[in-house]
């Protein structure tokens, strides 16, 4: 498979609140973007398990996205900062693993920021594109 | 004689401790040989290959296999042993999660080799010789097993039945094994025979968890002198407890140690790391992200800290193998 | 320091007044006089010095004047010392050494007989003050 | 650290006076060169210096008196030091060229008290001059000090106390004499409205040009002060004193401060006192050195931090003073007589003074006086005993003519008055008060106009502004002075002077204020003529003035007895002396400055001043 | 009672009087300088002394501090009372010979010059502290105080630099008999100034002119008893004793079932355009403050008025202040193209003005709007479509002398302009109101990038934000006039009544649930929960979800480390197989 032809599968786990409300607005406002990133909605960036992390990974994400409200603004007054935690600690995990940190990304993501997520689609497409795919097979039995 | 059901003990990827948990049972062991006829257990009987393969399929009632999968001849064995018996137990940790050989699964072949046959400062082999498979002595051909690069626990070999947690499995959970199989009280397939409640269930130390756990610095066992009686959490160590299926009796425990988690996690949960890493991560005391990422950085290896004994069952399963 | 109480005020008096009674004592029951001439310092004389001074602190007296004066003429004789006890006449003693210092101390200061082996006789040299 | 005690007996101890004088005079140097010869002579476990406060002397200074014997030694250089060890203290030969000879100069007097100058003082208040180390308490408490504490604490109740003092006749020694007993009683039942709160403080406030009582007294004696208010405090029920000094006596601050926290820590001051429950502690209040901050309700302002400005009284401190609590403000010199008439008593007390004034005073004799210092007697004592006896005459052989007595608020009394016995009383019939107790000698050179412009000068820079007549009227004053020693005064001048000074005097707000005329008023009553000679003739008597003196050069007294030596010629600077060498010199008066210079340098007297 | 006799006249006064009460009450007169009946006696002009005859003893005393006491004889004019009297007065004056007091006092007292030099023939100050006691006693600030001594004595605050203890109270320039303190010198720390009062004001007042209910507060940031604790004589001058400094404002917490959230909105500030020169030109103001000016109660009685008092001959209204505008606002206020024409309209209806609009596009979209704005065609108003540039007081012609010189580029004749105006008024734009962000975030809700709150959905929930039960109305959602506000107000209302009407609540479905036959009671969950919604059960050793507080973030479900927590329709088996479905190529 040619670099150029390589599309990435991503993954993105997106709060109700403000990253999937500015996603719709980015819709909504008919700005175009990456349509790599296949979208999860969840209550809260705080749902996000590290389990569905690696799921992704595993099923075959080139890279996961988890984007939540701003510090302070959270929904739910303070989920994004478990999800903070979490990302920090399961990035950092996650490169013992060999996969590489910008592979795993969180954003804080607005309702109002429609343009702000078409940029870090856009960033985060073209950052895994050139990165290459990461086509998770460990551990199965026909190696 | 005939009358007595027959039981079948192997080991793979193991350090013996399984054996030794057999031979721990002391006296409970002569009731065990009463009512069982030992057919197969390399460790302590002078059986061969040969004789198994001799038996009929599923003329053994229970095989229980202890250790991880590793080489060719343990899956050769394994499989086996699944067609001669009609109930395989995974037998302790190894057997069950892959265990503390698991943690090879963050190597390949390759890289595991060169440790040990040539960087260990303890090897003299100056002319480099490694393992083969298949070599040649004296106009003969010798083989050796082949090694693979992941290792394996039991269930993604074979078919098993059963599990018994622990490294290694506690007495009273042995005994209850061997007595519902004896009287056929068996629960469903796939269980694993131990409580499906986490450890925190049977810890003396949950009642004194505080209102708000929350952990500023994340400090080793044997950076501190930890309370005998307070939470290890609230001290600020990391205690697998919360993550761990119960029925170990708190070993670790009451030697004032964190629990690691050789019993794995319970049922609900198939990725014991990554669902401690949520647990763990989340009372960090940090909102910041300067704080957040000095309090991650002192936590030296979480991969194998929170997979310790379940890297081969985790989701990932291992590292990545570079150019795969 | 510690705090006082009248009791450790009265002892401390007591004690700091043995410090300062040269200040203002005009009146002694005794007067030492150690002659100390050139010729007096070279014979030893403050040896003598130094061992009345014992004397008077060992003995804890607080009566007796140990005062110096230039050369009281008789040269040869030094260490030479006039011991007057007030009312009597005065009494030179010379050729002295620390031990006859000890005896004369006790026996002529503190206890009014004159020692008349070291003595040389009684009478001084007249001084204005 | 258990006291200072050792148990070393030296058989000398050389008392190195240590006041302020003597230590710009370099005493600490000389003290210092003494423990450096006697060590090297070997001496220093027989001989040991001592530094004291001021004794008395200060004329002479740098002091050094050798106990025992009393010997005095004065006006000590460094290199006289080798050979006082060597001869006095090692060889017992005492040095007569360091010996004190009287005026007359007769035979060198060894002995201090033999000196005229200490013959005729009575010590009370500075009972312990020369004889201890201010800066060791342990000297005081041998001086029997804190005896009368014991006493004033054990054996006395607060009614006794206040009634000994009474019975002593104890009056204020900061000038207007009040009754330091009946003062204490009206503090001790003032009303105290809240917490009942009292205070003591000691008015250590030296303000009058000259004077250095108080000063003398913490720099020498600092424990009879702090002794003194705390029975002071339990008499009237204080629990809180202050001692308000002034910053520019940095020595007698150092020292106060040290005796505090030594006294402190005996358990002499704070809780508890020597274990008899009662509690009382000092605190130190600095003042910047303002004249007004010595009157009582300037003084209480300015330790609460306010102007240091008078307030009208009633209410007096007695009443409602510091913070708006019962205050109990006296002099330094009250404070260190209170210790003494406690422990012997007032019978003892009242027997030397007068009938109305009784004890001793301290007073510092300065100006054209032979024996300049500070020398305490008894009330009653004259002015003639005092200037001739103490104070050794005039210097020079000049003519008496004036003392000023009370500082610069205080009056000139004349010669014919010398005899006058000294007491609250007679000071202020005389038009002049006790004042703090400063002593200024004035001989026949003195123009009084000019004394009383020059004390004038000084209370009007120094009057705080607030009321009316002492802001403005002491500027009026001070501008007719100004005008009459230049010749430009009038006799309707003259009028309104005393007219303000009346005035001033009856309406003026504080105590200052109201002083402030008496040098006016005095020389206008004792020495009117010389006002008048000013004003009319245009003339300074004392040739002081020099806008009034007119120079000339006695032409024959020049050329027969200086030989036209051209000195004064050469001297002036306005060019005004013409002559040629060898012949009689002129002063042409159109071009003369009246500096006086040509009067000054001419050795031949031919210089004549009208 | 005590007798006394002043003048001969025999008198009973109550103890504790002064001298100089008691003659007042015998109607003698005794002139005073330093003496003010609500300050402390200072006694130091000593201009008021008087002879007492006590026990036979005569002396001057100052009679303002000195208390009569029994049988005291007093004479106010005797030869030696009236001598010294008269000497401080002389001196007084040849201190202060401008002080009015002084003069008056001299001339009762014949003294016509005084003998003494006079230094400051202009000089007020007679130093009678009337200031330094009122800021010490009344205000209790200790701002000034004397300085110096003697003949140098003056009054100064600390340093004779302005001291930050003074408060701008201006009291001491009240007290001082001599003006020798101005109010002009303190003038620039009087820092009373009403936004909507346009001006100086006093600590006590009535919020604006029109307030209901018409009750004056006292304003505590410039009340000098709030600022020292001191002062109070408004309670002294009280009759019907309706003041009270204890009362606080209180907080008070009320229980609610819907809260509407009606913050409304802050004027866009125009000092933040310096080329408009906003508060350097006088007669350049706003919409806010011509609004002042027109009104009946405005400061001119409704008059437009220049700052000089002159009717303007021509004025420019400039739109879109602040609003449409990339530096600023980008959004479109709504409402200053109608009110400018509106003011248009009110200054044709007043003056004889010319009166020019400068706008961008006018938008006058309301029922009646567009109606309204060809009136103001056909009155005359001049409408120049530009932006406006600049506005400088720099004339290039005679006629543009003195004037304020409107540049703008008319978009229409495609040339710069330049207009010579009287008076400028600048239409500002709306923004959210003051501490807007904070209330974003206490009641948790959103805001939209124009940094107005943040609704539901704009089509489907105008009204609504995401968090239940809380509702918009008005300016806090975007800029609106008032019928559209009256309207949107009463949707929220609607939709408060509507919850509270229904009287049951709708549980958020998406909550937590913790399985007890898996949770083994470690308590991570309950360290995690904002809402307090988890709390652990000791007896049953396991934690336990309160559906109702529960408000569905799923954080505990995600730290639950023996996956006994789930969230209802995000159960963990439902995302895993989301993942596996989005993978299904």
């Amino acid at each position: 498979m040619s670099q150029q032809a390589f599309e990435p599968k991503l993954v993105g786990f997106l709060c109700n609140w403000c990253s999937y409300t500015g996603a719709d607005l980015a819709g909504t406002a008919r700005m175009t973007y990456a349509p790599n990133l296949r979208i999860i909605r969840v209550m809260c960036s705080g749902r996000v398990d590290p389990q569905f992390v690696l799921k992704a990974f595993q099923e075959g994400a080139d890279g996961v996205l988890i984007s939540g409200c701003h510090p302070g603004d959270c929904h739910y007054q303070e989920g994004n900062y478990k999800a903070l935690r979490r990302h920090r600690l399961l990035s950092k995990m996650l490169e013992q693993f060999g996969i590489e940190k910008e592979r795993f990304r969180l954003e804080w993501v607005s309702a109002a920021e429609g343009a702000k997520f078409q940029k870090v689609c856009n960033e985060f497409t073209e950052q895994i594109r050139h990165l290459g795919p990461l086509s998770w097979n460990g551990g199965k039995k026909n190696e | 004689m005939s009358e007595k059901p027959k039981v079948a003990f192997y080991w793979c990827a193991s350090c013996g401790g399984c054996e030794e948990a057999v031979i721990d049972l002391a006296e409970d062991i002569l009731k065990v040989v009463e009512a069982v006829d030992i057919v197969f257990w390399p460790v302590a009987l002078d059986f061969k290959k040969s004789d198994v393969e001799a038996m009929e399929d599923g003329s053994i009632a229970v095989s229980f296999i202890n250790g991880a999968v590793r080489l060719s001849e343990q899956e050769e064995m394994v499989k086996l042993l699944r067609k001669k018996s009609q109930l395989v137990v995974a037998f302790g940790t190894c057997a069950h999660l892959g265990g503390i050989p698991g943690l090879a699964n963050f190597w390949d072949k390759e890289s595991i080799f060169n440790r040990a046959y040539h960087t260990t400062p303890s090897t003299d082999n100056p002319e480099g010789v490694v393992p083969q498979e298949k070599s040649t002595v004296d106009g003969k051909e010798l083989y050796l097993p082949s090694f693979f690069n992941t290792v394996y626990a039991l269930n993604q070999v074979i078919d098993v039945d059963y599990y018994l947690p622990g490294c290694a499995p506690p007495r009273d959970l042995i005994m209850n094994a061997v007595q519902a199989i004896l009287e056929g009280n068996l629960p469903p397939k796939g269980s694993v025979l131990s409580p499906n409640k986490a450890l925190c269930e049977d810890c003396d130390r949950n009642e004194t968890k505080p209102e708000k756990l929350a952990i500023k610095d994340i400090k080793r066992p044997w950076e501190v002198i930890l309370d005998p009686e307070t939470c290890f959490l609230a001290q600020g160590v990391i205690c697998m407890g919360p993550a761990t299926r119960t029925g170990c009796g708190q070993r670790c425990i009451t030697a004032n140690m964190p629990c690691r988690g050789c019993f794995g996690p319970t049922d609900q949960v198939i990725d014991m790391g990554a669902k401690f890493l949520a647990a763990f991560a989340s009372i960090l005391d940090a909102d910041d992200e300067k704080e957040v990422a000095r309090i991650v950085e002192t936590i030296v290896d979480p991969a194998g800290t929170f997979y310790r004994f379940s890297l081969p069952t985790s989701i990932l399963r291992r590292r990545k193998l570079e150019g795969k | 320091m510690p705090k006082l109480t009248i009791e450790e005020l009265e002892k401390l008096r007591e004690r700091a007044k043995k410090q300062t009674f040269l200040r203002e004592t005009t009146d002694y029951r005794a007067k030492i006089t150690v002659h100390m001439g050139t010729c007096g310092i070279a014979a030893g004389a403050r040896e003598i010095m130094n061992a009345f001074l014992k004397e008077v602190q060992e003995k804890d007296v607080t009566d007796v004047l140990l005062t110096n004066s230039g050369c009281a003429g008789l040269c040869s004789r030094e260490p030479m010392v006039t011991v007057e006890i007030k009312g009597q006449a005065p009494v030179k003693y010379v050729d002295l050494t620390p031990e006859k210092v000890k005896v004369i101390f006790e026996k002529h200061v503190l206890g009014g007989e004159i020692v008349q082996d070291y003595a040389l006789g009684i009478g001084s040299e007249k001084t204005d003050y | 650290m258990e006291d200072k005690l050792t148990s070393t007996r030296h058989r000398l101890h050389l008392m190195v006076c240590a006041g302020t004088a003597c230590v710009s005079n370099r005493s600490f140097e000389i003290k210092e060169a003494l423990e450096r010869e006697i060590k090297k002579q070997g001496l220093a476990e027989e001989v040991l210096v001592v530094t004291t406060g001021c004794n008395g002397f200060c004329e002479r200074g740098p002091l050094l008196v050798v106990q025992p014997g009393n010997i005095f030694y004065q006006q000590l250089t460094l290199k006289d030091i080798p050979h006082l060890v060597e001869e006095h203290f090692l060889k017992g030969r005492p040095v007569e060229k360091l010996m004190y000879k009287p005026p007359e100069g007769k035979k060198p007097i060894p002995v201090l008290n033999e000196i005229d100058f200490f013959k005729k003082q009575v010590l009370i208040a500075l009972r312990n001059r020369g004889l201890i180390d201010p800066e060791k308490i342990e000297d005081y408490i041998a001086r029997d000090g804190y005896q009368a504490l014991v006493k004033a604490l054990t054996q006395m109740t607060p009614e006794e106390i206040i009634e000994e003092i009474k019975k002593s006749g104890l009056r204020g020694r900061g000038g207007a004499g009040f009754p330091t007993g009946l003062k204490w009683e009206f503090v001790r039942l003032a009303s105290t409205s809240n917490g009942g709160l009292k205070f003591v403080v000691c008015n250590g406030d030296e303000g009058d040009p000259g004077a250095f009582m108080d000063r003398s007294i913490l720099e020498a004696d600092p424990h009879s002060v702090i002794e003194g208010m705390v029975i002071g405090a339990k008499a009237i029920g204080a629990q809180q004193g202050y001692v308000y000094i002034r910053n520019e006596y940095p020595l007698a601050l150092k020292r106060l401060t040290l005796a505090l926290q030594e006294a402190r820590e005996y358990g002499l001051l704070g809780e508890n006192i020597l274990g008899t429950g009662f509690n009382f502690d000092i605190k130190v209040a600095r003042g910047a050195g303002a004249f007004v901050c010595g009157e009582e309700t300037a003084l209480l302002a300015s330790i609460e931090g306010r102007l240091g400005e008078p307030r009208p009284r009633p209410p007096y401190p007695a009443q409602r003073g510091l913070y708006g609590h019962p205050t109990c403000i006296n002099n330094v010199e009250t404070w260190a007589n209170v210790p003494v008439i406690v422990s012997r008593g007032a019978d003892w007390f009242s027997k030397i003074g007068t009938k109305t004034s009784k004890g001793t005073k301290v007073f510092s004799l300065v100006g054209k006086i032979n024996n300049t210092g500070l020398v305490e007697v008894p009330m009653g004592i004259t002015l003639r005993e005092i200037i001739f006896e103490i104070g050794g005459g005039i210097p020079g052989g000049k003519e008496f003519k004036a003392v000023q007595t009370g500082g610069p608020s205080g009056g000139c009394i004349p010669k014919e008055k010398l005899d006058l016995p000294i007491d609250y009383e007679s000071l202020t019939e005389a038009g002049s008060m006790m004042g703090s107790g400063g002593m200024v000698v004035m001989d026949e050179d003195t123009c009084m106009v000019d004394v009383a412009k020059y004390f004038l000068s000084f209370t009007q820079d120094e009057s705080c502004g607030k009321c009316t007549p002492c802001r403005e009227g002491t500027k009026a004053m001070l501008d007719i002075l100004d005008r009459i020693t230049k010749g430009e005064g009038t006799e309707e001048d003259l009028q309104l002077l005393e007219d303000l000074a009346v005035s001033i005097k009856e309406t003026a707000l504080c105590g200052l204020g109201k002083t402030a005329p008496n040098p006016v008023l005095t020389t206008l009553r004792y020495f009117r003529d010389e006002y008048l000679t000013h004003i009319r003739d245009k003339k300074c008597p004392a040739h002081v003035c020099r806008d009034l003196n007119v120079y000339t050069i006695d032409e024959k007294t020049c050329l027969e007895v200086g030989h036209g030596c051209d000195v004064c010629r050469r001297n002036c600077v306005s060019e005004a002396i013409i002559g040629e060498k060898n012949q009689p010199h002129r002063i042409v008066q159109e071009k003369c400055i009246k500096c006086g210079v040509c009067y000054d340098v001419c050795k031949f007297g031919a210089v004549k001043v009208e | 009672m005590i007798q006394i006799t002043i003048d001969g006249k025999k008198l009973e006064v109550e103890e504790g009087t002064t001298i100089l009460q008691a003659a007042e009450k015998a109607e003698i007169h005794i002139p005073t300088l330093c003496y003010h009946p609500l300050l402390e006696p200072y006694a130091s002009c000593r201009v008021c002394v008087v002879e007492v005859n006590r026990q036979g003893k005569k002396e001057l005393v100052t009679s303002c501090n000195t208390q009569v006491q029994p049988g005291m004889v007093i004479e106010t004019q005797s030869e030696r009372a009236l001598r010294a009297r008269k000497l401080n007065v002389e001196m007084l004056l040849a201190r202060a010979p401008a002080a009015k007091p002084v003069q008056k006092i001299a001339l009762e007292l014949g003294i016509e010059k005084p003998r003494f030099e006079i230094k400051d023939p202009d000089r007020k100050c007679i130093l009678c502290g009337l200031c330094v006691r009122t800021c010490e006693q009344v205000v209790g600030a200790n701002a000034i105080s004397f300085i110096n001594r003697g003949q140098e004595r003056e009054v100064s605050p600390p340093f004779g630099e302005p001291s930050e203890a003074c408060i701008g109270c201006t009291a001491c320039a009240y007290f001082c008999p001599t003006e020798a303190i101005t109010f002009e010198d303190i003038h620039d720390r009087k820092v009373i100034h009403d936004e909507l009062y346009l001006g100086p004001s006093t600590a006590i007042r009535v919020p604006v002119r029109q307030a209901v209910p018409m009750v004056p507060f006292i304003d505590e940031d410039n009340c000098i008893h709030f600022k020292t604790g001191n002062c109070q004589l408004c309670v002294k001058v009280c009759e019907k004793e309706a003041i009270n400094h204890e009362m606080k404002e209180e907080e008070i917490e009320i229980e609610v079932g819907s809260i509407i959230l009606a913050s409304g909105f802050k004027s866009f500030d125009a000092y933040r355009i310096p080329a408009y020169g906003y508060g350097r030109f006088p007669n350049v103001i706003t919409a806010l403050e011509f609004e002042r000016l027109v009104n009946a109660s405005g400061p001119t009685g409704g008059k437009i008025l220049l700052a000089n008092g002159e009717e303007p001959k021509a004025v420019g209204i400039i739109h879109c202040v602040g609003s449409r505008d990339e530096n600023y606002n980008e959004y479109c206020s709504r409402v200053c193209c109608m009110y400018s024409l509106k003011f248009a309209h009110l200054i044709k209806e007043k003056t004889e003005a010319d009166i020019y609009d400068f706008y961008i596009d006018m938008r006058c979209f309301g029922k009646g709007y567009e109606e309204f704005y060809h009136r103001l065609l056909h009155e005359g108003t001049k409408f120049i479509r530009g932006r406006v540039s600049e506005i400088t007081d720099i004339p290039l012609t005679e006629e543009e002398d003195g004037k304020l010189i409107i540049r703008v580029e008319d978009t229409l004749i495609g040339t710069v302009r330049r207009i010579p105006v009287d008076m400028v008024i600048l239409a500002t734009g709306l923004e959210p109101g003051l501490s807007h962000s904070e209330l974003a975030h206490t009641f948790n809700i959103s805001c939209s990038q124009d940094t107005f709150f943040l609704e539901r959905h704009p089509k489907l929930a105008p009204v609504s934000t995401f968090s239940d039960g809380i509702f918009l109305a008005g300016t806090c959602q975007a800029p609106k006039d008032i019928p559209d506000t009256v309207a949107q107000a009463g949707a929220a209302a609607s939709e408060a009544l509507a919850l509270a009407d229904k009287g049951s609540f709708e549980l958020e479905p998406i909550t937590a649930e913790i399985d007890e036959k898996l949770c083994a009671g470690c308590q991570i969950c309950v360290s995690l929960c904002p809402f307090s919604a988890i709390t652990y059960n000791k007896e049953k050793h396991i934690s336990e979800v309160n559906e109702a507080l529960c408000k569905g973030c799923g954080t505990c479900v995600a730290a639950c480390p023996s996956g006994a927590a789930q969230q209802k329709h995000f159960r963990d088996i439902q995302i895993m197989a989301e993942i596996e479905g989005i993978f299904i190529d």
